[in-house]
C-alpha cells in the first residue's frame, strides 16, 4: 500500500464516519437554533430506529420497508420527546434543558435495558450494506459508500428544504428569531415539531448506517455518537446546519487522521487531542467555524 | 373594533401595565404616546398575545382575544410591526416578506401583495435577494412595514417606526401610514414622537407608567398643557 | 413556615444569642443521627451514611461554582478523579507502591503520606488544575463552559488511562488505605458548608453573584468577571478534590470508569433537586436523591404489596429518578429551595413563632 | 416554607423505610429478589451490576447463576435445605456496589457472595467479604492478581488472563510464525491485561509485535486503526485483538471487509455467538482462547444441556462466556458448602480450596490454599464456516507472573 | 404608582448630616479616597478628554469622529432622537466597546481600550437605561458590590472569617446603609432588588453606582417612565448629589424639561455626529436640532 493509496484509503474513512457525525450534528443543531436546547437523548433516537428495523428484519420485513418504518419510529420519538419532556420547560435556561435531556437518555436508555435487555444483538444488514468493492489496494465497503451517498442526498434535500419550503424558511425565521416569528404568524410549535421529527429522523437514518457499519445494537448504542455529533456542532457553528455539516466532516477527519498519524500507545491520547482542540476552537471562535459572531451582551 | 378592558399585565412581580383600557375605532388612526418604560410596547405585545394580562380583558370585533397565541392572531387580521425592525438578516428581502405571508393560502393575494408592498418601497424591489442584514436602517423599516403588510392586516400595530431614523425617512414613513389609513387599514401607532405622530393620528392616548392618564382627539392633545410640558418639549 | 426562609420578615433582626442556636441546632441534630447511626445502626446504614456525606461535600462544592457563578461545569468530576488519585498515590503503602505502581518515578516511589496532608495536597492538585484550565475557558459565556467543561472531562479520562505508571491505566486502582470514617467525612463536609456560607458572604461571593445575575452591571461597578468565576472554580475544585480523596479512601478500589457522565449526573441531579445557589439546598438535594435512590433501588428487587407481586425491575430506580428530576425541572425550575436558604435561626426568634401561630388562628 | 416543610419530613420517612427496608429483616419484604424463600434456607449473595455499561456482561453471568440455582433446588438443595440467591443490582456505580455488598452481608446475612465480572466491582466488593470472613466468588473478573489484593477469601471461577494470554502467545507462535499485530481496547482493564499479557510472553517466545495500536472503549469504527496496519509492508504472521465481547464482531467485520484475510486470535471476550452473527462469513480463520467449546451441536454433553436449559429458560442462546460462568460459580460455591457442611466462611473456603476435578460447563476447576485462581485447562476454539470448533486443549507452558 | 415614585422629600432623603458622616466615614476607611481627591479637584479642571471617536458594527456607523472635553463639576446633558448612538458612546466611555477609531483620556490617562471594571475603578462609572439590578440579591447587597472596590480583602482572612475581615464587613455595611439612607432606601435594605418598585429601581442603581465612588457618574435616561412631578424631584435629587458628592454628571435623556433646566451645557447627537454643541438656549433654537429632533413646533 503507497503513501498516497495510504492517504486515498484514510479520506474515504474520514468521510464515511464524518456523514454519520455530520447527519447526526444536523439533528442537533436544528433543534438548537429554534429552542437553545442540547438534545443529548438524539442519540437514543438511533437506538430506537434500529431496534425498530431489527425487530421488523427478524419478523421478515423487507430492509428498505423496514428503514422506512424505523426512520418514521424515531421521529415520531422525538415529537413525543418534544411534547413530553421539553415543550414544558421550554424558555427554560439552557442549562435546565440540557438537564432534561441528560433525564431523557437516562430514561431512554433504562427503558430499553428493561424491555429489550442489555445484550447487544447483531443487526442483519442487507448485501447492499456489506458488500465490499476493492480497487488496487484500496477496499471501500458498501457500507461507507452507502453512508457518504444518502448523506449527501439527504444534505441536498435539506438545503431545498430550509431554503424554498415555507416551513423551511419559517424554521430558520424561527432559529434567528421566535418573537418576531411568533409575530409573523408562524405556529412556533409546529415549526418546533417540524425540527425535531426532521432532525430525528435524521438521525434515524444515521442509527441504521451506523447498526449496519457495527454490525450490532444495544441500549447504550447512542451515546457516543451523539457525544461526537454534539461535539461537531459545536466545532462547526452552533445552531446552523451547514455549520453542523463542517463540523461532522472536521470531527471526522480530526479522528481518522489524529488515529492514523498518532505514532504506536500514544494514540490513545486521539480523543484528548479531539477535545482539546474542541476548547481551541472556542477560545478562537467561540460560535464555531462557521457561527456569526454575536455582539457582546451589554 | 379593538377595545381593552382594565388590563394588567405582570413581569414576574412588577406590574406593568396597570389597568389600561382603550378602544380603536375601524378605520382610524390612534396614537399611543409615552416615555420609555411607561409599558406602550408592553400594550402592544399584549394585543397580538406575546403576553397574556393577568386581569382584564382584550376585545377584537367584540371577541375576547386575549388568551390567543400570535399566530391566531395574524388569523384575525391584527398584526404588529414590532420596535426595532426584527427583519431575519440571515433570510433575503423577498424571504422576509413571504415569512410575512405564512399564513396565507392564496398565491395570487401574495404575489399581488408583494408587488404592491414593492411599489410602496421601491428600494426594496432593487434588493429583492439581498439578505436583511445587509440594508440600511430606513431600509430595514420599510421591510418590517412590509412585511407586516404581507398578511394584509385590518389592524395594523407600529411600535415606534420612527426609531432611530432620519427626519426624511420618517416623514415617508408617516406618509405611508396615512396612506395605508386612507386605503382602510386600522392603525394603532405607539410613538416617543408624539409632535409627528399627533399630527397623522385622529386620536391619542398618553401612557404613563402603566397606565392611560389622557386620551382624547388629536388636535385637542396638541394643545393640551400637560402633553406640550412633557411630551412636546415645551 | 415561609417565613423561615430568608425573605424579607417583619420580625426583630435575631439576637446573638439566637443566632448561635440557629446554627448549634443542626450541627448537634447532626452529632446526635451520626452517633445514633454509629453506634445502632447496620453497616449498611452507617454506609449510606457516609456516602450522603461525601455526596454533601460534592454538591455543596459544585454549587460553589454552579449555584454561585451562574455558568455551569460538567467537569467537576474530573477534579473529584484527580483528589482521588492524587492522595490514593501519596497514601499507598510503600510494599503496595512496589507491587501496584511500580514504574513510578523514585521521588513518589518512596513517599508515603499521612491522610491529611494527602486530602490537601489531592485538593491543592485538582485547584491548580482548575486554574490552568479555568483562565482560557471561564472568558467563555453561558453554555460553552458547560461544553468546554464537559471536553475537560473527557481530556482527564484520556489522561488517567495513558498515565498508566501512576494510575494503572484502565485497570483497577487498589489497594488504597481505608482512612476515610464517617468524621472525616462530616468533618470536611461541614468545613466545606463554612467555607460556601462564608464565600456567599463574602466580597468574594458578592463579586460571583453580581457576574451571575447581569455581568454588565457587574462589570459597571468593578467586578471583574473572571476573575471572580477563577475564584470560584479554584475554591470549588479544591474542596471537589478534597471529596475525590475522601471517596478514594473509601471506596478504595476504583478505575477511571468511576469518575465519569454516571457520576456527573448523579451529583448535578443533586444539585439541580435542591436549587442552584443555596447551600442548604445543596444539603437537601443530596439527602433527598440519596435517600430516594436507595430506597427505590431496595424496592426494585421486586416486593409484593398484598395480593400483587412485584416482579424485580432493575433500572427501575434510575428512570423514577430521572422522571422526578425532570418534573422538578418542570414545576419547580429552580430546584426545592430555588436559591434561597433554610435559616434555623428563626426558631428561636419568639415573634416568629407567635406569627405561625397567629396564622394557624386566622 | 410549607412544602419544603412536607419535603423535609418526607425526607425523614423515606429515611424510616430506608432503615425499615433494610433492618435484617426477611428478604421477602423489600430486599433483593429471592429466588424461593421456605422457612430454612441456605442464602448466597448474588452482586451484579444489571444495569448500566457492564450490564451486557452481568446480566447473562446472573442468569447462568440464577439457571444453577432453579437446578440446585430442584435436586433438593443442600441437604433438604433449599438455596436462595438474594440478587442486588450495583448499577455499574462503585459506590452502590459497595453498598449492596454491605448489604447482602450485613442485612441480607448471605454465608457466601458470588458475582461481578470486572476488577473494579471485584475489588470494590472483595475487601468487605473478606472483613466479614465470608468466601466471595467471581463469577468473570479475569485479573490474577484478585486472590493477592484481596486475600483468602476471594476466588475466580474463570481462569486468569495471563494464562489464557500464554496459551494464546505460544499456539499462534507455533501455527502462523513469529510477526504479530497488536491491538486492544485500551479503556477496558480486561483487554488491557491480555494484551498485556500476550505481549510479554510472544515476546519472550521471540516473536516480534511489528505495530501495536489501540481503541477507546466505546469506538465502533477502527477504519483507521485497520488502514494503518494495511499500510505496513508486508502483513503480519496474524492479528491479535484483545477486546470485549461487545466489539469483537465489529471489530473482526471491519477487518474482514477491508481486506484483511489473516488470522486473527484473541481471548475469551470472544466466546459469544455475536462474533459469527455479526461477522458471518468474515469470522472464519479467527482463533480464541476460552473455557470450553460453548458449542449446541459439538460441545460436550454438559455443555449441551447448559445451552439447552439456558435456552429454554430465556428464550435465546447464551449471550457470552459468562452465562456459563455464572452458572458454575453458583453450582461451585453450593457444592463447597455442601462438602464443608457447614454455612461457616472459613470452613466454605476451606471446602472451594480443597475442590479438585469439579466439573464446570466451562472447564473443570481445581483450587488449592495457594491457587484460588483455578488451575484450568485452556480451550481454543477455531471459527469455521460460521462454527466454533475445537483447534487445542492447552495448558501454558509459561505463565506470565500476575 | 406615583407613591413608589416619589422620593422622600428632599430634606428627608438627604439630610446633610447623614451626607456628611458618609462623607466622613469615607476618608476614614480608605487610605486613599478617590472621591476625597474628586473632592480636591478643581472646578473647571478636564476629567475627560474625547478625540475623534467612532465606532461601526458591521460597517454600519454608529458614532463618528465625536469630541468632547468634559471638566470637573459640569453637568453635560447628550440628547437626540434614537439610535443617535447615545448608548453606543456610554458603553464605549465605560469601556463595554471598543471604539473603531479615537482615544478617550480619562484624567489624563488613556482609557481607550481599558475595561469596564478598570474605568469604573478610576471613577467613571454609569447606570443603564433598561434598570439592571442584581435581581436576586438584596437591595444592601446590590450596594456593597459596587462598595468593595475601593476597600481589600485578603483571601484568608475571608475564608476563616477572621475578626480583621469582620470588621471590614461591619464597617462597609454600615457605609452601604448610610448611602441607602440617603437614597431613602433604608428600610427596604433586606429585600429583594427586584421587589423595590420601579422608582425604587432607579434610585438604587444610583446608590449602587455611587458606592463605587465616582468622579463622573454617566446616567442613561434617569427620567424615563417618570411623569413630570417625579422628574422635578430627580432634578433636586442630582443637583444634590452633584454637590454632596462632588460628581461631574453626563446626562443622557429624553425628557427635555429635565435636560433645558439641569444641564449646562449640552451636545445634540444625530446619526452618530455632533450636530450641536452650546447651551442650552441656544441649542432650542439651533436651526438642525430643530429640525431633526425637537421638531417644527419649536
Amino acid at each position: 500500500m503507497s503513501f498516497f493509496e495510504y492517504g486515498v484509503q484514510q479520506l474515504i474513512n474520514a468521510l464515511s464516519i464524518g456523514s454519520l457525525y455530520a447527519l447526526m450534528a444536523i439533528g442537533l443543531a436544528m433543534v438548537f437554533g429554534i429552542l437553545r436546547l442540547i438534545n443529548f437523548a438524539h442519540g437514543d433516537l438511533m437506538m430506537v430506529a434500529s431496534y425498530t428495523a431489527l425487530f421488523l428484519l427478524i419478523d421478515g420485513f423487507p430492509f428498505l420497508g423496514a428503514a422506512i418504518v424505523a426512520v418514521v419510529v424515531a421521529a415520531i420519538a422525538g415529537l413525543a420527546m418534544e411534547r413530553v419532556a421539553y415543550r414544558p420547560i421550554r424558555g427554560a435556561p439552557d442549562v435546565a434543558m440540557l438537564l432534561t435531556s441528560f433525564a431523557v437518555t437516562i430514561v431512554l436508555e433504562n427503558v430499553a435495558v428493561l424491555t429489550v435487555g442489555a445484550r447487544s444483538r447483531a443487526f442483519p444488514a442487507p448485501p447492499f450494506l456489506s458488500t465490499v468493492f476493492t480497487l488496487g489496494n484500496l477496499t471501500v465497503s458498501s457500507v461507507n459508500v452507502v453512508a457518504i451517498v444518502t448523506t449527501a442526498i439527504l444534505l441536498v434535500l435539506l438545503t431545498f428544504f430550509v431554503r424554498r419550503t415555507d416551513t423551511g424558511i419559517s424554521m430558520r425565521a424561527a432559529a434567528e428569531d421566535l418573537v418576531a416569528a411568533q409575530l409573523m404568524g408562524i405556529n412556533i410549535n409546529r415549526v418546533i415539531a417540524y425540527a425535531f421529527a426532521i432532525g430525528s429522523g435524521l438521525a434515524g437514518v444515521a442509527g441504521l448506517l451506523w447498526a449496519a457499519k457495527v454490525g450490532k445494537v444495544d441500549p447504550f448504542m447512542g451515546f457516543s455518537p451523539v457525544l461526537k455529533a454534539f461535539i461537531a456542532a459545536v466545532i462547526g457553528g452552533f445552531g446552523t446546519i451547514p455549520g453542523a455539516v463542517v463540523g461532522g466532516y472536521v470531527l471526522g477527519f480530526l479522528e481518522i487522521f489524529l488515529q492514523g498519524i498518532l505514532p504506536g500507545q500514544s494514540s490513545a491520547y486521539r480523543d484528548a487531542f479531539v477535545f482539546g482542540i474542541l476548547i481551541l476552537v472556542l477560545l478562537i471562535r467561540p460560535n464555531g467555524i462557521l457561527g456569526v459572531q454575536e455582539r457582546e451582551e451589554i | 373594533m379593538l377595545r381593552l378592558e382594565n388590563v394588567e399585565v405582570f413581569y414576574g412581580n412588577i406590574r406593568a401595565l396597570k389597568g389600561v383600557s382603550f378602544s380603536v375605532r375601524e378605520g382610524e388612526l390612534v396614537t399611543l404616546i409615552g416615555s420609555n418604560g411607561a409599558g406602550k410596547s408592553t400594550t402592544l405585545n399584549t394585543i397580538v398575545g406575546l403576553l397574556h394580562p393577568r386581569q382584564g380583558a382584550i376585545l377584537y370585533e367584540d371577541e375576547p382575544i386575549h388568551r390567543l397565541s400570535p399566530f391566531q392572531m395574524i388569523q384575525r387580521g391584527i398584526s404588529l410591526c414590532p420596535e426595532g425592525r426584527r427583519i431575519f438578516g440571515n433570510l433575503t428581502v423577498d424571504d422576509n416578506l413571504r415569512m410575512g405571508a405564512i399564513q396565507r393560502r392564496d398565491p395570487e393575494g401574495v404575489r399581488q401583495d408583494r408587488e404592491w408592498v414593492y411599489a410602496l418601497f421601491p428600494v426594496l424591489a432593487e434588493r429583492l435577494h439581498q439578505l436583511g442584514g445587509t440594508l440600511s436602517g430606513g431600509e430595514q423599516q420599510m421591510l418590517a412595514i412590509g412585511r407586516s403588510l404581507m398578511s394584509r392586516p385590518r389592524l395594523l400595530l407600529m411600535d415606534e417606526p420612527s426609531l432611530g431614523l432620519a427626519p426624511v425617512l420618517v416623514q415617508t414613513i408617516f406618509q405611508t401610514l396615512q396612506q395605508l389609513k386612507a386605503q382602510g387599514t386600522t392603525i394603532l401607532l405607539v410613538e416617543q414622537n408624539a409632535h409627528q405622530a399627533l399630527e397623522i393620528a385622529d386620536r391619542g392616548y398618553i401612557l404613563e407608567t402603566g397606565r392611560i392618564i389622557l386620551g382624547d382627539a388629536a388636535a385637542t392633545l396638541r394643545t393640551n398643557k400637560l402633553v406640550v410640558q412633557s411630551y412636546l418639549g415645551g | 413556615m415561609d417565613d423561615s426562609l430568608s425573605r424579607p420578615v417583619s420580625v426583630a433582626q435575631p439576637t446573638t444569642w439566637q443566632r448561635y442556636a440557629g446554627v448549634a441546632t443542626p450541627l448537634l441534630l447532626l452529632l446526635l443521627v451520626t452517633l445514633y447511626i454509629q453506634g445502632a445502626s447496620s453497616a449498611y446504614i452507617q454506609r449510606v451514611w457516609i456516602i450522603l456525606g461525601l455526596d454533601i461535600i460534592l454538591v455543596a462544592s459544585l454549587n460553589l461554582f454552579n449555584g454561585f457563578t451562574g455558568v455551569f461545569s460538567l467537569g467537576h468530576v474530573g477534579f473529584m478523579a484527580i483528589g482521588a488519585y492524587v492522595s490514593a498515590i501519596l497514601t499507598l503503602p510503600l510494599e503496595k507502591k512496589a507491587i501496584n505502581l511500580p514504574d513510578l518515578p523514585a521521588w513518589l516511589a518512596h513517599i508515603q503520606l499521612g491522610f491529611f496532608p494527602a486530602i490537601l495536597i489531592g485538593g491543592l492538585a485538582a485547584t491548580l488544575v482548575a486554574l490552568a484550565i479555568g483562565r482560557p475557558v471561564l472568558r467563555l459565556s453561558g453554555h460553552y463552559v458547560a461544553v468546554a467543561t464537559l471536553a475537560f472531562l473527557v481530556i482527564v479520562r484520556v489522561i488517567l488511562i495513558n498515565a498508566t505508571p501512576y494510575t494503572r491505566g484502565s485497570r483497577t486502582f487498589s489497594g488504597t488505605p481505608a482512612y476515610t470514617t464517617v468524621w472525616w467525612v462530616y468533618g470536611w463536609a461541614l468545613v466545606t458548608i463554612y467555607v460556601a456560607w462564608r464565600v456567599l458572604r463574602s466580597p468574594y461571593g458578592r463579586a460571583m453573584l453580581a457576574q451571575r445575575e447581569d455581568r454588565a452591571a457587574a462589570r459597571s461597578v468593578g467586578v471583574r468577571v473572571l476573575r471572580s468565576r477563577m475564584w470560584a472554580f479554584g475554591i470549588s475544585a479544591f474542596l471537589t478534590g478534597v471529596a475525590g480523596a475522601l471517596w478514594g479512601h473509601y471506596i478504595l478500589s476504583f478505575s477511571p470508569n468511576a469518575f465519569y457522565f454516571a457520576e456527573t449526573f448523579s451529583i448535578i441531579t443533586m444539585l439541580v433537586v435542591g436549587g442552584m445557589g443555596s447551600i442548604s439546598g445543596s444539603v437537601i438535594g443530596a439527602i433527598l436523591v440519596v435517600l430516594l435512590s436507595e430506597v427505590l433501588r431496595n424496592l426494585e428487587g421486586g416486593f409484593s404489596l398484598g395480593v400483587v407481586q412485584i416482579p424485580p425491575l432493575y433500572g427501575m430506580s434510575q428512570i423514577l429518578m430521572a422522571i422526578l428530576f425532570i418534573g422538578i425541572l418542570i414545576f419547580r425550575r429552580e430546584g426545592l429551595l430555588g436559591g434561597r436558604e433554610i435559616d434555623l435561626t428563626k426558631l428561636f426568634v419568639v415573634d416568629y413563632w407567635r406569627s405561625v401561630f397567629r396564622r394557624k388562628e386566622v | 416554607m410549607k412544602r419544603i416543610g412536607s419535603l423535609l419530613s418526607l425526607a425523614l420517612v423515606i429515611a424510616l423505610l430506608v432503615s425499615g427496608c433494610t433492618a435484617p429483616a426477611p428478604s421477602s419484604t423489600g430486599g433483593g429478589e429471592a429466588a424461593s424463600a421456605p422457612a430454612e434456607t441456605i442464602k448466597i449473595g448474588g452482586a451484579f451490576n444489571l444495569t448500566g455499561e457492564l450490564s451486557s456482561l452481568d446480566v447473562p453471568a446472573a442468569n447462568g447463576a440464577k439457571l444453577a440455582l432453579a437446578e440446585i433446588n430442584a435436586a433438593g438443595g443442600v441437604d433438604g435445605k433449599q438455596v436462595e440467591l438474594i440478587i442486588r443490582d450495583g448499577k455499574t456505580d462503585p459506590a452502590t456496589v459497595a453498598n449492596i455488598t454491605t448489604q447482602l452481608i450485613d442485612s441480607d446475612k448471605v454465608v457466601a457472595m458470588i458475582g461481578f465480572t470486572d476488577s473494579d466491582s471485584a475489588l470494590a466488593a472483595g475487601p468487605l467479604c473478606q472483613e466479614a470472613g465470608i468466601p466471595f466468588i467471581t463469577a468473570g473478573a479475569t485479573s490474577p492478581k484478585l486472590p493477592s489484593q484481596v486475600g483468602d477469601m476471594m476466588f475466580l471461577t474463570p481462569f486468569g488472563d495471563n494464562v489464557q494470554a500464554a496459551v494464546g502467545a505460544e499456539f499462534a507462535y507455533d501455527r502462523f510464525g513469529p510477526k504479530a499485530y497488536l491491538l486492544w481496547d485500551k479503556g477496558t482493564e480486561y483487554t488491557t491485561l491480555l494484551a498485556d499479557y500476550f505481549k510479554t510472553r510472544f515476546t519472550e517466545l521471540g516473536g516480534e509485535i511489528v505495530l501495536e495500536d489501540t481503541y477507546q472503549s466505546g469506538d465502533k469504527d477502527f477504519s483507521a486503526q485497520i488502514a494503518k496496519a494495511k499500510s505496513l509492508g508486508e502483513q503480519p504472521d496474524f492479528y491479535y485483538i484483545s477486546a470485549v465481547p461487545d466489539d469483537i464482531g465489529t471489530t473482526v467485520k471491519q477487518f474482514r471487509e477491508a481486506g484483511i484475510t489473516g488470522p486473527i486470535v484473541g481471548g475469551d471476550g470472544y466466546d459469544t455467538p455475536l462474533l459469527v452473527e455479526v461477522a458471518g462469513d468474515a469470522a472464519n480463520n479467527v482463533f480464541f482462547t476460552t473455557h470450553a467449546l460453548m458449542d449446541a451441536d459439538n460441545g460436550s454433553e454438559a455443555v449441551k444441556s447448559f445451552i439447552e436449559a439456558y435456552r429454554t429458560e430465556y428464550g435465546h442462546d447464551p449471550e457470552n462466556a459468562f452465562a456459563a460462568l455464572g452458572y458454575d460459580t453458583m453450582k461451585l460455591i453450593v457444592d463447597a458448602i455442601q462438602r464443608a457442611g457447614s454455612t461457616d466462611g472459613a470452613a466454605i473456603a476451606k471446602a472451594i480450596e480443597e475442590t479438585q476435578g469439579f466439573p464446570g460447563v466451562a472447564g473443570e476447576l481445581n483450587y488449592s490454599a495457594s491457587e484460588h485462581v483455578p488451575r484450568k485447562g485452556v480451550t481454543m476454539i477455531e471459527v469455521k464456516d460460521g462454527k466454533f470448533t475445537l483447534a487445542a486443549e492447552m495448558v501454558p507452558e509459561k505463565v506470565p507472573a500476575p | 404608582m406615583s407613591s413608589c415614585f416619589a422620593y422622600v422629600r428632599p430634606t428627608q432623603w438627604l439630610r446633610l448630616d447623614d451626607a456628611r458622616s458618609f462623607a466622613d466615614s469615607d476618608s476614614r476607611q480608605t487610605d486613599q479616597s478617590e472621591r476625597t481627591d474628586a473632592a480636591r479637584l478643581d472646578n473647571g479642571q478636564i476629567l475627560l478628554q474625547v478625540r475623534n471617536l467612532s465606532k461601526s458594527f458591521r460597517g454600519l456607523l454608529a458614532l463618528q469622529g465625536y469630541d468632547l472635553t468634559l471638566r470637573a463639576g459640569e453637568i453635560l446633558g447628550i440628547i437626540g432622537p434614537n439610535g443617535a448612538g447615545k448608548t453606543t458612546l456610554f458603553h464605549l466611555l465605560t469601556g463595554f466597546l471598543t471604539p473603531t477609531t479615537g482615544t478617550i483620556h480619562f484624567r489624563g490617562e488613556d482609557v481607550t481600550s481599558a475595561p469596564p471594571p478598570v474605568i469604573a475603578e478610576m471613577g467613571l462609572t454609569r447606570t443603564f437605561q433598561n434598570i439592571r439590578l442584581f435581581d436576586s440579591l438584596s437591595v444592601l447587597d446590590n450596594v456593597m458590590v459596587a462598595q468593595q472596590l475601593h476597600t481589600s480583602y485578603a483571601f484568608w482572612e475571608t475564608i476563616i472569617g477572621w475578626p480583621t475581615f469582620l470588621r471590614k464587613e461591619r464597617s462597609v455595611r454600615q457605609e452601604a446603609l448610610d448611602l441607602l439612607a440617603l437614597m431613602g432606601l433604608a428600610d427596604q435594605a433586606r429585600r429583594r432588588a427586584d421587589e423595590l418598585p420601579y422608582g425604587g429601581q432607579r434610585r438604587l442603581e444610583i446608590a449602587r453606582a455611587l458606592a463605587t465612588r465616582p468622579a463622573v457618574l454617566l446616567l442613561d435616561e434617569p427620567a424615563a417612565g417618570m411623569n413630570p412631578h417625579e422628574s422635578d424631584q430627580l432634578h433636586q435629587l442630582i443637583l444634590d448629589l452633584r454637590r454632596e458628592f462632588a460628581l461631574t454628571i453626563v446626562l443622557v435623556e429624553h425628557d427635555m424639561r429635565l435636560v433645558m433646566n439641569l444641564c449646562e451645557r449640552l451636545q445634540v447627537l444625530n446619526y452618530g455626529e455632533i450636530i450641536a454643541e452650546g447651551l442650552p438656549e441656544d441649542i432650542r433654537r439651533h436651526p438642525r436640532v430643530v429640525e431633526s429632533y425637537l421638531g417644527a413646533a419649536h
